[in-house]
């Protein structure tokens, strides 16, 4: 058996040893940041400045500074939400779902999806509260005791289910993803020179000394966490397309949408992961532990979640023809010859045609293509969430109030804005917390039979 | 209380050993320190599993009794307002959220009665024999028992497993 | 409104008068300043209390001031409406109306059912007319050369003036709108005794006086016959718009229903012969598009073969047919101004025997007297400086007339120009005295509109300025300073025993008058001769390219409403256009001049020319081009302002610029005034105009690239013809299958449920129901840009459909506004109960509660909802006044809708809470229902098996919108009936 | 440093406990916002209901007259007060007073601002035009509900339900919070007065019975 494993390649390259994981890890924090992340983040701040601009003149002025109208009530706003929600996808999947099934590759690039998770909620939760006409009443949607009669909130409502799905998964993720850290925070603060970065991590690290009476409860709570994180981010997604899966409107009034978002969701998470990961890779010097097998691996998994995409587009057609309903059947004609025919084929394009490169090797070894391509599916899966949007609202039941949809320079702001936020987070992450599990990592530095020699 | 000897290896697996025939020796661990969890030294040591399980379970009944009779209450007891023509008791909508208070129930219960347990200290720093243990080095704590040459066989089992006694 | 809730009070001043108190519960424009200032609703919510806000440091909400009445009228009671019987004279026509007036505040008019010509109809115009009494840019003093003055000086300067215009013999004329006041005709004449070179010119702003002229050939007396539709059975108007605009819509509409009851052996038929499509074309059974010249040859071989001779027309052989079937009881009429095709029309009606049947000659109609030859001989004589004072009360020359600036340089000939305007206009600006009047809910008045039927109009507000009428500046010229209502009261009580067949005392008989609004009285006889029959010539040897036809648009009228943003708002019922008007074409036509929706082109004929947008108009004949009179009125530039402000914002309309442009001035004036006919060349501009469409999509069959095999055509509107309904009570719906529902029903409606029916078949499309529901429910205007951007808040939306194609298509109507579903889609989504069910079947909005997500406004199938994308504006304090103060003024951000007019159901309970009785069917009137002159919105219990609204329910015509959908609507439609032939097969294209 | 850290954690948890407590018992009047309870403002003229109401037990729509048929119970117009103040223009003790020392009674000057209003002088000739006096709304709702006098009176409401007993004030003051909840205090009884009697309180829980 040991032998067998000793062939395998191994996770990690460069045959490193405990300490240089610790050593390249922690280095990424303590050195002066490259210009490349100053440029990042002076980009991303500058993005997230717009967005500030185009939210706040939003607020002030009214939703009348989108481009909604009487037919079509929502647009980008709940399209970057369900975008975001989607790429919040992959990081839990990556360290929960994985590690339920020991994936070990999952390693090196879960804390960082795991932050990115987060990053990716925390863009998401705010369209709910932008896109109101009171924002300043969000509290609303909540249901706390009151003096009014006392008056709750609709439980019947998905948007009231969101509120609690995205809530508690914003909340379990960080959980999830800090709980993970501590056994690093506690390695960073041993290691750490400054009296401030002593305290800080002394604090963070809640006094962990790497006793193993406390790794062995440890792991039990971290898989806990992790059984309880996998069937939550299926049912987050779910709930998110019960936005639309519950609602009247041809187009939306659609049953397979469960599955189909999680699938989307996992989809453009796993693209967003490689985007992220490719940059860092690059950009920290990280090829030993982000090795092209992860980059493979995720690729797959895209095939698969783009093959299930593929199959649902497919399947909402033939529900329309199957079910004779008219109105379904002419909304799915005018998604793919209406006015919004070109949304429809960048989507179709994007999410449909993209995956299948990743079946050739090379392909899915060329780390700039894999890089571009994961590009496209993010687009697509934009588009997928705008078409599932717009063209179902923009021609619905009654001729008589059919519209059509453009947005403002408002609304693209906001979007924006929200890349801004997303990546400003991520890298103030990168500089401030270990970015790569080292605990984790150690783990699988060596096999029985193939690391004994290297503790020189 | 008694002196305690403190072994320092540089790899998981020879510490491992090492706990393994230590124990087989008859001596009491106290604890080890490393840099990661190593895997099959809870074995080696003997620990028994841990019974956090069962806490987060209640947790989880708790949060979806929580979520079921809550919504339950709000929308058909305490105030029943005709939504839309639907039920008083729409229970199939209640069950996202049901579901989402379970989660969120069971997760924060059980990492919360993680952190109750005595062993974890806000803002403490480790009790630990060295810093490395949380780098790469990795340490075990042995009860010395009373015979004289006890130590002399530890620091035996530790040398051969390529480590070194650590004096304090 | 229920008898025992309405009480009509004789004015205030009766009473004040007696009280001798003046009137302090009247608010003056001082205090609605003062009070208006602050937040929408809760001045007027506490009305009967001036109100001022102010924060103290120390408290935490502002203070409240509540200040009594010094002394209170007995029947004013702060909170409670009084209702007053009056007149609106907004229109043409004059409806009669009740004024709701809630604290001294006139806020709503209604349809005085009891009146016998408009019996509780009311048209678009005068519901929308209210706001132009609390207009902040009304004249609110006299004005001299353009200063304001005082009545003093400017009475002195004006005496002395027309004294010496007297002395020198020179002439005074008094230009009017036709005065069909008697008491004003009084003072006029007196007027003329005092002055004696006083003649008195009537003008309407769009002219008849071809009608009255062909009766005076033909029976010696201009006169405009009372045309009976209720007794036609066979109808052929010719460009006649006698539902939408011509003569008296409402009057001709509720007169028309009669004769339409489907339950009946038979029903009238109706045939338009007409170049555009207009309203009475779209209600017709059978429409014959033809242009304004082809007309004039179908008119003389109609009336040849009547007559037993010759023709060719093929429509005219047919229709000739049928008129001979229905001889004695078949109406024809004539939209067109030209003498001849008259005297055509009154001698097929004379050959058919319909007059004094269908139309009466003897008991006339006394809404037009305006004579197009005395204008010709007004103008000469200004021209010949003949004239030495022109007094102008009741209309625009300037606007209306073909040669507006030439009327206007040659008043300059005229030293002494009177205008009675209180608004500035185009006239106006050429006079040197105005003495601006009154509005109609500020005056007293008198009209007798139709022979042997008194409205009367009482004041139900103080003037907010000096005003003064047109007959009180008459006779204080005269040197006889007398109070208004004393000149219109003491001219009644001279003529009372003359003109009042009745035991009763004058002054019983004057509180009648006042308090019903109307009143019947004798008049004498006009001799008639018997029928002298005129010989006509008519050349049909004429063609040409294009022919332009002019016409009134249902809101707009000639322009007298420029000024108000509810009618400007209010979308054409045909072409769904607000804030515009456009030169329209058929699509034939358009295609084949390469035209596209939007172009700006120019009309032009000989030096004239005119930029109009471009506008397809499927069922107009081709080669006409057809436009709305009435646009491009000066003042129209105020609406610059209007809607909310940002970034994007584009303006209503450009500084200076006017709303759509005027056309009068291609209005063909020889003998008579000519709306149609005048042959035009058009050329392109190369610029484009946006059209603030409130309907983009006109059909219901699907764009043919995506229209699925199973569904061609959306089945929202059931059609069917006559003889079908006959044979089979259901015919023309299609028959959904069976709904079933997962759902237990907790929910039944014990109490009331409340329910509403359409009749498709009743509804002509004049859309004074969507007016209605704005005024009643303070629903925003939002100005251009907001309708272009598909933002319109209109709660009842006018749908409009067409079918078939070329010059031949059908139009539907259907009234959309909230269904009130009992499964209502919008509720569940609602994450904060703003939007849920009441006990009583109401689909309840709670705006105070709404964060405004909008997943309502998406979820919902009809697209009903509207939402408030900013703060529209209520920032014009005297505006404000016309609020109603139990309806909510909705803020930024938040969802509404139709409520189904909860204030007033509720209204009605608290009263029969109050009077110890249950509430009967009817007690109930929603704001739209009460509007409606074709009664054909239903409002009521559906548990009370005896209400109108359980009955039409029962009927075979009675659908639901989108039934299948399961969202089970308590709002419900009535099949479309139209009385033509099975064997055309049309009308049932729909499903 | 370990000790240190503790500490540090100790203090901020102290902390919040103290924000906490200073919260929750700062002071016992603590209203939600919009909350007038007690609210109490000092009248333009010092009116005394509990004399009015109280001692000579004038029924409560005698002035405020509009409380049956209409929204707003009214403030009294000035005539009102005159039917009975025409004649009345002292207070008692000053009746008495002057009884004893037979001497003129000295008007009272509160009374004296009613004249004033009604540009009287206390004597009761017509000296100016008058203006109405400008009262403090005590009981006030939000804009967006619609409160109505009419059906709760008709449905036999006692005025004390809502108002307190006001025979006891010298000065009106607000007793009742007047919120949501406290109105359903009362709309989910079960009511007589109702016309349907199916489903009576739930036509008074309607959202619609009040917001519109």
């Amino acid at each position: 058996m040991a032998n067998q494993i000793s062939v395998r390649e191994p996770q990690i390259h460069g045959n490193k040893n405990h300490a240089d994981v610790t050593q390249d890890v922690c280095n990424i924090m303590d050195r002066k940041p490259t210009w490349l992340w100053w440029l990042g983040f002076g980009l991303a701040l500058s993005a997230l400045a717009l967005g500030l601009v185009s939210v706040s003149y939003q607020i002030a002025t009214g939703i009348g500074t989108w481009g909604l109208n009487k037919t079509v009530g929502w647009a980008f706003d709940i399209t970057n939400f369900v975008f975001w929600v989607g790429i919040g996808h992959a990081g839990t999947l990556i360290s929960a779902i994985l590690f339920l099934f020991r994936q070990k590759w999952r390693t090196s690039i879960n804390r960082s999806a795991e932050a990115m998770t987060i990053f990716a909620v925390i863009c998401a939760g705010l369209f709910p509260i932008i896109h109101m006409g009171r924002p300043w009443l969000a509290y609303w949607m909540f249901p706390y005791p009151n003096f009014r009669g006392p008056l709750w909130i609709n439980f019947r409502s998905p948007l009231a289910w969101d509120v609690f799905a995205i809530g508690t998964y914003l909340i379990i993720s960080a959980t999830f993803w800090y709980f993970g850290m501590i056994p690093d925070l506690a390695t960073v603060r041993d290691r750490a020179k400054s009296k401030l970065k002593k305290f800080f991590f002394g604090v963070l690290s809640l006094g962990w000394n790497g006793s193993f009476r406390v790794w062995h409860r440890y792991e039990t709570v971290y898989a806990l966490l992790a059984g309880l994180a996998a069937p939550l981010v299926v049912s987050v997604h779910t709930v998110v397309s019960f936005d639309f899966a519950t609602s009247a409107i041809p187009g939306w009034h659609t049953t397979t949408f469960p599955p189909y978002f999680v699938a989307g969701a996992v989809f453009s998470g796993f693209a967003m992961v490689l985007t992220l990961m490719i940059i860092a890779r690059k950009t920290l010097q990280l090829e030993d532990y982000i090795t092209l097998n992860h980059i493979e691996n995720m690729t797959k998994v895209i095939i698969l979640t783009g093959g299930i995409v593929t199959l649902s587009y497919a399947t909402e057609f033939f529900m329309a023809w199957y079910s004779g309903n008219g109105y379904e059947q002419f909304v799915f004609l005018n998604r793919a010859l209406g006015p919004f025919a070109w949304a429809y084929w960048i989507m179709v394009g994007c999410n449909l045609i993209t995956p299948q490169f990743f079946w050739f090797r090379s392909i899915r070894r060329n780390v700039v293509l894999v890089f571009i391509l994961s590009i496209f599916v993010n687009i697509g899966m934009w588009f997928e969430r705008f078409v599932i949007i717009v063209t179902s609202l923009h021609r619905d039941f009654l001729p008589s109030s059919w519209s059509m949809y453009t947005p403002t320079w408002v609304e693209i702001g906001t979007l924006i804005g929200s890349f801004g936020l997303f990546f400003t987070l991520f890298l103030l992450f990168i500089r401030t917390m270990p970015m790569i599990s080292m605990g984790e990592v150690k783990s699988v530095l060596h096999y029985r039979g193939n690391g004994d020699n290297q503790n020189g | 209380m008694d002196r305690q000897m403190v072994a320092e290896f540089r790899n998981e697996f020879d510490l491992t050993d090492a706990v393994q025939a230590v124990r087989d020796a008859g001596f009491e661990i106290v604890d080890a320190y490393t840099p990661f969890a190593v895997h099959g030294l809870d074995k080696a040591m003997g620990l028994k599993k841990s019974r956090i399980n069962q806490i987060s379970f209640l947790f989880a009944l708790i949060g979806i009794t929580v979520g079921v009779l809550g919504q339950y209450w709000v929308s058909a007891i305490n105030w029943p307002i005709n939504i839309g023509g639907r039920p008083w008791n729409s229970l199939p909508a209640f069950m996202p959220v049901a579901f989402e208070v379970m989660v969120l129930f069971c997760g924060l219960g059980t990492v919360f009665s993680f952190f109750a347990w005595r062993k974890v200290k806000y803002g403490k720093q480790g009790l630990q024999p060295n810093l490395r243990a949380t780098n790469d080095r990795f340490y075990v704590v042995v009860k010395q028992g009373q015979e004289r040459k006890s130590t002399s066989v530890v620091k035996d089992i530790v040398t051969e497993n390529n480590g070194e006694m650590v004096d304090q | 409104m229920s008898e025992f809730k309405k009480k009509y009070y004789i004015s205030h001043e009766e009473k004040a008068c007696e009280t001798n108190c003046t009137c302090s519960d009247l608010p003056s424009v001082e205090d609605a300043k003062l009070t208006a200032g602050f937040t929408r609703r809760s001045f007027l919510k506490t009305s009967g209390f001036s109100f001022a806000a102010f924060m103290v440091a120390c408290s935490k909400t502002p203070v409240q001031k509540a200040i009594p009445f010094l002394i209170q009228p007995e029947e004013v009671l702060p909170g409670k409406a009084i209702w007053y019987a009056s007149t609106s004279f907004a229109c043409d026509a004059g409806c009669a109306v009740h004024v709701k007036n809630r604290d001294g505040r006139p806020i709503k008019l209604e349809g005085n059912p009891n009146h016998p010509m408009t019996q509780g109809g009311l048209c678009a115009q005068c519901q929308a007319s209210l706001i132009e009494l609390y207009d902040s840019k009304r004249i609110l003093v006299p004005q001299l050369n353009g200063n304001k003055s005082d009545w003093k000086t400017v009475d002195k300067t004006v005496v002395k003036h027309l004294r010496k215009v007297r002395d020198a013999g020179k002439e005074i004329i008094i230009l009017t709108g036709t005065v069909n006041s008697p008491s004003l005709l009084h003072t006029i004449k007196k007027f003329k005794k005092k002055f004696k070179t006083v003649s008195h010119v009537h003008i309407d702003d769009y002219s008849y006086s071809a009608i009255l002229d062909a009766h005076e050939k033909n029976y010696g007396q201009r006169i405009l016959p009372k045309y009976r539709f209720d007794k036609a059975d066979f109808i052929v108007s010719i460009d006649a718009d006698f539902l939408g605009s011509w003569v008296s819509p409402i009057q001709f509409t509720k007169d028309f229903q009669k004769n339409r009851k489907l339950d009946s052996k038979q029903i009238s038929k109706l045939i338009q012969v007409e170049s555009r499509m207009s309203i009475t074309g779209a209600k017709a059974d059978e429409r014959i598009a033809m242009t304004p010249t082809e007309m004039k040859s179908f008119m003389s071989d109609l009336d040849a073969i009547i007559q037993g001779e010759m023709g060719t027309n093929p429509h005219a052989k047919k229709l000739a047919k049928m008129l001979k079937h229905h001889r004695g009881n078949s109406l024809v009429i004539s939209g067109i101004n030209d003498i001849k095709i008259q005297l055509i029309v009154n001698r097929i009606n004379q050959n058919l025997g319909n007059v004094g049947r269908t139309l009466d000659i003897k008991k006339p109609s006394r809404l037009f007297a305006g004579s197009d030859s005395s204008i010709h001989s007004l103008i000469a004589k200004i021209e010949s400086g003949m004239v030495g004072a022109l007094m102008i009360s009741g209309t625009n020359p300037v606007y209306i007339l073909p040669k507006g600036e030439q009327f206007a340089s040659s008043m300059g000939k005229v030293d002494l120009c009177i205008s009675f305007s209180d608004m500035q206009n185009e006239t106006t600006a050429n006079c040197n005295v105005i003495a601006p009047g009154l509005h109609d809910l500020e005056s007293w008045n008198d009209a007798e509109q139709t022979t042997g039927i008194l409205s009367m109009t009482q004041p139900v507000i103080r003037p907010f300025g000096e005003n003064r009428s047109l007959r009180q500046s008459l006779s204080t010229w005269m040197g006889l300073k007398k109070d208004e209502r004393d000149l219109v009261r003491n001219y009644w009580k001279k003529v009372f025993t003359s003109r009042v067949k009745s035991g009763k005392t004058f002054t019983r008989f004057w509180n009648e008058l006042v308090h019903d609004g109307f009143s019947t009285i004798s008049s004498k006889r006009k001799l008639l001769t018997r029928f002298k029959d005129q010989q006509v010539k008519i050349d049909t040897r004429q063609k040409n390219e294009l022919e332009l036809v002019l016409f009134q648009s249902s809101q707009m009228g000639h322009g007298r409403h420029a000024e108000n943003p509810w009618l400007q708002e209010l979308p054409d019922p045909i072409t769904k256009l607000t804030w515009d008007n456009v030169a329209s074409f058929s699509p034939k036509t358009a295609g084949a001049y390469h035209l596209e929706k939007g172009d700006l082109i120019e009309i032009i004929s000989g030096k004239i020319k005119i930029k109009l947008p471009v506008f397809i108009q499927p069922g107009q004949k081709n080669n006409t081009v057809a436009a709305a009179l009435g646009y491009g009125r000066k003042g129209t530039e105020r609406f610059h302002e209007i809607g909310p402000n940002w970034l994007e914002k584009k303006d209503t309309v450009k500084k200076g610029e006017t709303v759509g442009s005027s056309v009068s001035s291609m209005i063909l004036f020889d003998e008579n005034f000519q709306y149609g006919g005048l042959p035009v060349t058009i050329e392109k501009t190369g610029k484009t105009w946006d059209l603030a469409l409130t309907q983009t999509y006109n059909t219901l069959t699907n764009p043919e690239k995506t229209s699925p095999a199973s569904m061609p055509v959306r089945p929202f509107i059931q059609e069917t013809t006559f003889n079908k309904i006959q044979k089979n009570p259901t015919a023309g719906s299609h028959h959904g299958h069976p709904i079933t529902t997962l759902w237990e029903d907790d929910h039944t409606y014990e109490g009331h449920h409340w329910g509403m029916a359409v009749d498709l078949s009743s509804c002509t499309g004049c859309s004074s129901c969507i007016v209605g529901c704005q005024v009643e429910n303070n629903v925003p205007v939002v100005g251009k840009d907001e309708v272009l951007r598909k933002r319109d808040m209109a709660w009842l939306r006018m749908d409009r459909y067409y079918s078939g194609d070329g010059e031949n298509v059908d139009v539907s109507f259907q009234a959309m506004m909230c269904q009130h579903c009992d499964n209502a889609p919008c509720e569940p989504v609602c994450p904060v109960l703003a939007t849920v069910h009441s006990s009583e079947g109401l689909n309840q909005q709670i705006y105070n509660r709404c964060v405004g997500t909008r997943f309502c406004a998406n979820n919902c199938p009809y697209k009903v909802r509207r939402f408030n994308w900013f703060d529209y504006a209520h920032d014009d304090v005297m505006e404000n006044m016309v609020l109603n103060p139990d309806v909510t003024v909705r803020s930024r951000g938040v969802m509404e809708k139709c409520s189904m007019c909860v204030q007033r159901i509720q209204e009605a309970k608290f009263e029969a809470k109050r009077l110890r009785v249950p509430l009967k069917d009817g007690d109930i009137k929603l704001a739209c229902e009460q509007s409606c002159p074709a009664d054909a919105i239903a409002f009521g219990d559906l548990n009370d098996p005896e209400s109108r609204i359980s009955k039409m329910t029962q009927s075979g015509r009675h659908y639901k919108v989108l039934e299948e959908l399961n969202v089970e609507p308590t709002v419900g439609y009535l099949t479309n009936v139209r009385n033509r032939d099975a064997d055309e097969g049309k009308g049932e294209h729909h499903g | 440093m370990d000790k240190g850290l503790n500490k540090q954690f100790s203090y901020m948890i102290a902390m919040l406990v103290i924000i906490g407590f200073v919260m929750i018992f700062k002071n016992s009047t603590f209203h939600i916002p919009g909350n007038q309870q007690d609210y109490a403002p000092e009248q333009p003229i010092a009116f005394s209901h509990q004399l009015h109401a109280g001692e000579m037990e004038i029924n409560c729509q005698y002035c405020h007259f509009g409380a049956e048929d209409s929204k707003h119970a009214g403030i009294p117009p000035a005539n009102v007060c005159m039917n009975c103040h025409k004649f009345v223009n002292n207070t008692f003790n000053e009746t008495r007073l002057a009884d004893q020392e037979n001497r003129e009674p000295i008007a009272s000057s509160e009374i004296a601002k009613i004249y004033a209003s009604l540009g009287l002088s206390i004597l009761g000739e017509k000296v100016s035009s008058g203006k109405p006096t400008e009262w403090v709304k005590v009981h006030n709702v939000p804009d967006f509900v619609f409160f109505s006098h009419k059906p709760h009176v008709n449905a036999g409401v006692d005025c004390a339900k809502c108002h307190g007993d006001v025979s006891t004030m010298t000065r009106v003051k607000q007793v009742e919070d007047l919120s949501m909840g406290w109105c359903l205090d009362c709309h989910r009884q079960d009511h007589k007065s109702l016309q349907n009697s199916a489903g009576r309180t739930a036509q008074l829980q309607d959202c619609a019975s009040c917001h519109y």
